[in-house]
């Protein structure tokens, strides 16, 4: 973990209101695993106070001699903060604190990872997409599944998706007509599946519901307003379905989803 | 009063400059601390911060018993600022003593415990039980809890009640034999007390009337500003974005108040007044510095760049240089 | 209620849409005015801003003898907000009839006089001349003035003040027959009251107390808030950069504070509360009216762009219109 | 008097911490005569919230079918307002508010003006100059004499300065070496001189009283924090020695020196 001032090398748009950036990655700050996050300084001197987390789409390691390592996050304009953000362009100073929060698990052995992605919650699952296939090829697990969830055709980012991924739209207008979350109830993944997922509440909500018919593990990725990032404000905090609270910074981000108190004001 | 004694060991400071803060029978090694909940209690930030190049660290509110905090969402962004309500969440008085305090007893800055409570016997047990602990050099009171026993009104915002909690705790704080961390943060005698330094509401109408109250009670020092009451509406929630419905608003936004504030303060009672509230940069702190404070403490400012206390240390350090004050209480003498 | 009545003649008004006011027997066109002291008289902004298309002008205060102000400098920048300390400068009372009064009466939004003063006497000075002169339909009555009586304390700190000086201000204003300017901000009746809104600071311990004791007093209606106490210290000069040392501290940064005291305020009392403090665009008017008031003032917002009261008023119209709310009252009961 | 989203045509540093931008003048905002001033939102959405003052250093007119106006000014590095400004490339939009004020009076037939320019007062005494240079040559009055000072060469503006332009440096690195007001001292302006200056109040100050001794006129234009620009908010105001206020931009911010209490806390 570290602060530090590094340059924007590249922006693009991906899909309506989203944009992939691209940055330099500094060798001694740590590794960006999927799952984890990191939080920008995102706008001028006094306002924004709070700086803004996003989580890894990816990330590519130095190669000695030839060039940084470099990271990478895909976001979704929403206010002034990523207003900020879109307006950069490749050469821009960016403030990055990170890498932060605990990423995702392995899979176990013999289980089908399945990977849920909805809204702006695509970075991290493409991220990890990526990250399994690999694995899987080392045949270190099977063949992770990706479903991701848009609005519409208009909202599929416009990124390498890996082979056989399903695309579920709201309004039919591309893939499969409906929530992933329906696509899922009618798929047999074969193999015990374990969920991986990250998108708005009432689909984390949904693939709870899913995991515990299956009973399936659930390693959820969460979002919640930050402050700190590092575990010493509580600001983060996310109700668990015991009544305790867990810091999404250090806790999670990745948390077992089964305990999650989805129905909370998350 | 000599640059040496300031100096430490890691030969940061000139010869002739002395950063030394006195509050009470407590020396601080320079006049930059770390505000109450904005930075837990230090082990959160030691990849980011030298903590011991810091001038004190007021740990995150403890309390009797643990406190789970408030429902979430707890925090909301808002113009220059930003509002929490994190509602005392902390592990309690038993675990602060076996998980905390331990790391905390080798740090070399002042670590001053912030505490809280509903009732004043919270305030009282938690005190009594940290009076046997050694490792902590002084008690920062946080008067802005609402009071169970009237209604929830906050504590701080009634002289009376002020004046009077203020006394019970003075008394229950007697001197001692300083060691380890504490005997390094206190160059000036082997005994003493740790000083009870009353933390002020800014929601109140008059917070001389507060202050006075706090001296007359018997307090060592103040701290000023804690939080504004604040609310956002999340316009398509329909909804205010805290669980909570208000919370405290910090942040450069309350930093015109939280000078008004100190200078108020500070020219209404003779016991050292600490400033705090929106503090960013090394300017920030000089306009409390100014405006009556010996010290100064950076909350939110931590969230947006870690680097913030020290980077306003290291300015202060130049201001003095530059204006050629030798000892950081003088820098108030410069107040046209 | 119907929406015919309140679309004027200027047809801007779908056909279900009401955003008609009322404030006692006053009817405004629709929520939006400009604060006191940031739109002066109307007549410097009438080449940036659409006047008759606003809710209500609340002019510069006025005060029976004309003041020239504070030392300069009056203003001092600070993060998301300013400082100011004009001091109730104009022209007094009777320039204020003579030369500023004629414009005013030819507008079509609802001309609102601030009423201020160093003694009771002050306020009914201005009222009493004011109730001869038509082409004004209410009275804002700015309490955070201070009171020479109390040794400077303001006026609207103290409930017990507030009340009395409510109560000797609303004996005051008499029932009159409505003409020319006045009988077009009142479409309900040829006679009315024009009424009087205390105008609250935000620089007291309970906001709900004070807007209390204005209710009690018989005020019609609520102003919510004015400026913070705030202080900005030139660390160059080592002087506070405005030259009476502290200010009014506006703009998006108290922002927070505001919709709180709204929300307190108009939880506490049941006449109409006026809210305002920090709102820059129509999601920080709709956060007032959610949380409690029936309309809405924009003051430092117009400094950084004019334009800003009407698109606000677009914004509030457009946001009625996707959330199918006809009547712009009916918006604070969306709030969950 | 009009605001406006208008765009930088270009942006180039003239002297040390100081730049010229220059932006596109809609035709139908009125005339941006010497003297007078407009205003930016220099900054984010929510800070700083109060526009940024500057007076014109030129103005180009529109040439039908061929080119908009410009306007152009000079500003030095202050704070978080002028870092924005100097962060700005050509294409990028500005809020402007102008113009404002009152400008530049002309100066009567027989009189020598003499224009006294000091630190980021050098702007508007350089429009003026120019504008008075081009009078003169028309015949309408004297030839204007332009007098620059500033702390050392470095400071010296890297524009077009009209000939026979005096430059003073404090530190004697240019030109006469001393303060302007010291070089006015010893010079014999042939005419009876009208003074024309913008500057920090001390060298304001020592011209008022030159103004005094030679029973000259005295053009001052004047710097305040401003929050309308419009006359509205009585925030800019200025003492006079008569213990009166004026508000900077609307009764000046050009305003008869010779009135201005120079001591109080300008
Ligand atoms: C661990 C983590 C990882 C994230 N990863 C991504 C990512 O990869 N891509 C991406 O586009 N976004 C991500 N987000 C969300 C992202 O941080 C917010 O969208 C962003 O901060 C909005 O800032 P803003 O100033 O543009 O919007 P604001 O104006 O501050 O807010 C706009 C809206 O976004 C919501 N919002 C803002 N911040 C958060 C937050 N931290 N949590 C929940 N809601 C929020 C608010 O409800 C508000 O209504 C992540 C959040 C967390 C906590
Ligand atoms: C009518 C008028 C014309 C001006 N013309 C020019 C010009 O042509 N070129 C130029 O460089 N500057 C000019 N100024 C000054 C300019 O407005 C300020 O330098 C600028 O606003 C500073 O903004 P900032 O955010 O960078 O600095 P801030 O951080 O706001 O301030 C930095 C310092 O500048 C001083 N300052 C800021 N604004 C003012 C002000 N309005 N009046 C006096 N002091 C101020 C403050 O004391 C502060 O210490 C003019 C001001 C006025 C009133
Ligand atoms: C997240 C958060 C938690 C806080 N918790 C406490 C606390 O437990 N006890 C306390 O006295 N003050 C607490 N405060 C108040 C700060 O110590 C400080 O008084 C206030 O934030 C103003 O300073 P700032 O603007 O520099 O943050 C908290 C502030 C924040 C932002
Ligand atoms: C320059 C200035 C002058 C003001 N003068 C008055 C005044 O004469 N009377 C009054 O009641 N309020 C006055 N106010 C307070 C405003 O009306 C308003 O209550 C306050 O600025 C908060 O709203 P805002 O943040 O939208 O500006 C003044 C505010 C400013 C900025
Ligand atoms: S953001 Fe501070 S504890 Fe998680
Ligand atoms: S800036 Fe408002 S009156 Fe001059």
């Amino acid at each position: 973990m570290k602060r530090f001032d590094t340059t924007v090398t590249s922006i693009r748009p991906v899909a309506e209101g989203c944009f992939e950036l691209r940055f330099d990655w500094p060798d001694d700050a740590g590794v960006p695993a999927p799952g984890r996050f990191f939080t920008i300084k995102a706008g001028g001197r006094y306002d924004p106070v709070l700086r803004r987390p996003f989580a890894f789409s990816g990330y590519a390691p130095p190669v000695a001699g030839e060039r940084d390592g470099e990271a990478a996050f895909i976001f979704q304009v929403r206010g002034r903060g990523t207003e900020f953000l879109a307006a950069l362009k490749p050469g821009d100073p960016l403030d990055v604190l990170g890498p932060l929060g605990r990423g995702f698990g392995k899979p176990p052995r013999g289980t089908r990872p399945m990977l849920v992605a909805g809204g702006i919650g695509m970075g991290p699952m493409l991220y990890l997409a990526a990250a399994l296939g690999a694995d899987a090829k080392a045949g270190l697990c099977e063949a992770p599944m990706l479903v991701i969830g848009v609005r519409s055709a208009g909202f599929i980012p416009d990124v390498e998706l890996p082979a056989g991924t399903v695309i579920c739209t709201d309004d039919g207008s591309s893939g499969f007509h409906g929530t992933v979350t329906e696509w899922l109830a009618g798929f047999d993944p074969g193999l015990p599946p374990v969920f991986y997922a990250c998108g708005p509440a009432p689909m984390m909500a949904a693939v709870d519901r899913l995991a515990e018919v299956r009973s399936a593990p659930f390693e959820a990725a969460l979002e919640q307003w930050m402050a700190c990032g590092v575990g010493a404000c509580a600001g983060c905090a996310v109700a668990l379905k015991s009544g305790r609270y867990i810091k999404t910074c250090v806790d999670g981000p990745v948390y077992d989803g089964r305990l999650v108190d989805w129905g909370a004001a998350l | 009063m000599s640059g040496t004694s300031s100096g430490t060991a890691r030969g940061m400071v000139p010869a002739k400059l002395d950063l030394t803060v006195r509050i009470g029978d407590l020396v601080m090694q320079n006049p930059v601390g770390v505000a109450s909940g904005t930075f837990g209690y230090g082990e959160e930030y030691e990849d980011l911060v030298d903590i011991d190049c810091l001038g004190a660290l007021y740990t995150k509110a403890v309390t009797p018993e643990p406190r789970p905090g408030n429902p979430a969402p707890r925090l909301a962004d808002t113009p220059a600022g930003m509002l929490n309500s994190i509602g005392l969440a902390n592990p309690g008085l038993d675990a602060f003593i076996a998980d905390k305090l331990p790391r905390l007893r080798a740090r070399r800055c002042a670590v001053i415990v912030n505490v809280a409570g509903g009732t004043e016997d919270d305030y009282l047990r938690v005190l009594d039980a940290l009076e046997a602990q050694d490792g902590i050099v002084g008690y920062e009171i946080n008067i802005s809890c609402p009071n169970v026993a009237h209604g929830g009104l906050s504590f701080g915002t009634d002289p009376v009640q002020v004046e009077r909690l203020t006394r019970r705790l003075v008394d229950a704080v007697g001197s001692r034999a300083m060691a380890g961390a504490e005997a390094r943060c206190d160059r000036l005698a082997g005994r003493g007390r740790r000083p009870l330094i009353v933390k002020l509401s800014p929601n109140v109408t008059d917070i001389a009337a507060i202050a006075k109250a706090a001296e007359a009670g018997g307090a060592v020092a103040l701290s000023c500003i804690n939080t504004l009451v604040g609310m956002v509406i999340d316009i398509k929630t329909k909804r205010p974005v805290l669980a909570m419905g208000s919370g405290g608003l910090s942040g450069p936004a309350i930093r015109p108040v939280g000078v008004a504030m100190v200078y108020k303060a500070s020219h209404a009672v003779s016991i050292p007044v600490i400033g705090l509230g929106g503090i960013s940069d090394a300017d920030d702190a000089l306009q409390y510095l100014l405006a009556g404070a010996v010290a100064i403490q950076v909350g939110t400012a931590i969230f947006s760049r870690p680097e913030a206390p020290l980077e306003i240390l290291a300015g202060i350090r130049e201001f003095m240089e530059r204006e050629g004050i030798e000892q950081v209480a003088d820098i108030r003498k410069l107040l046209r």
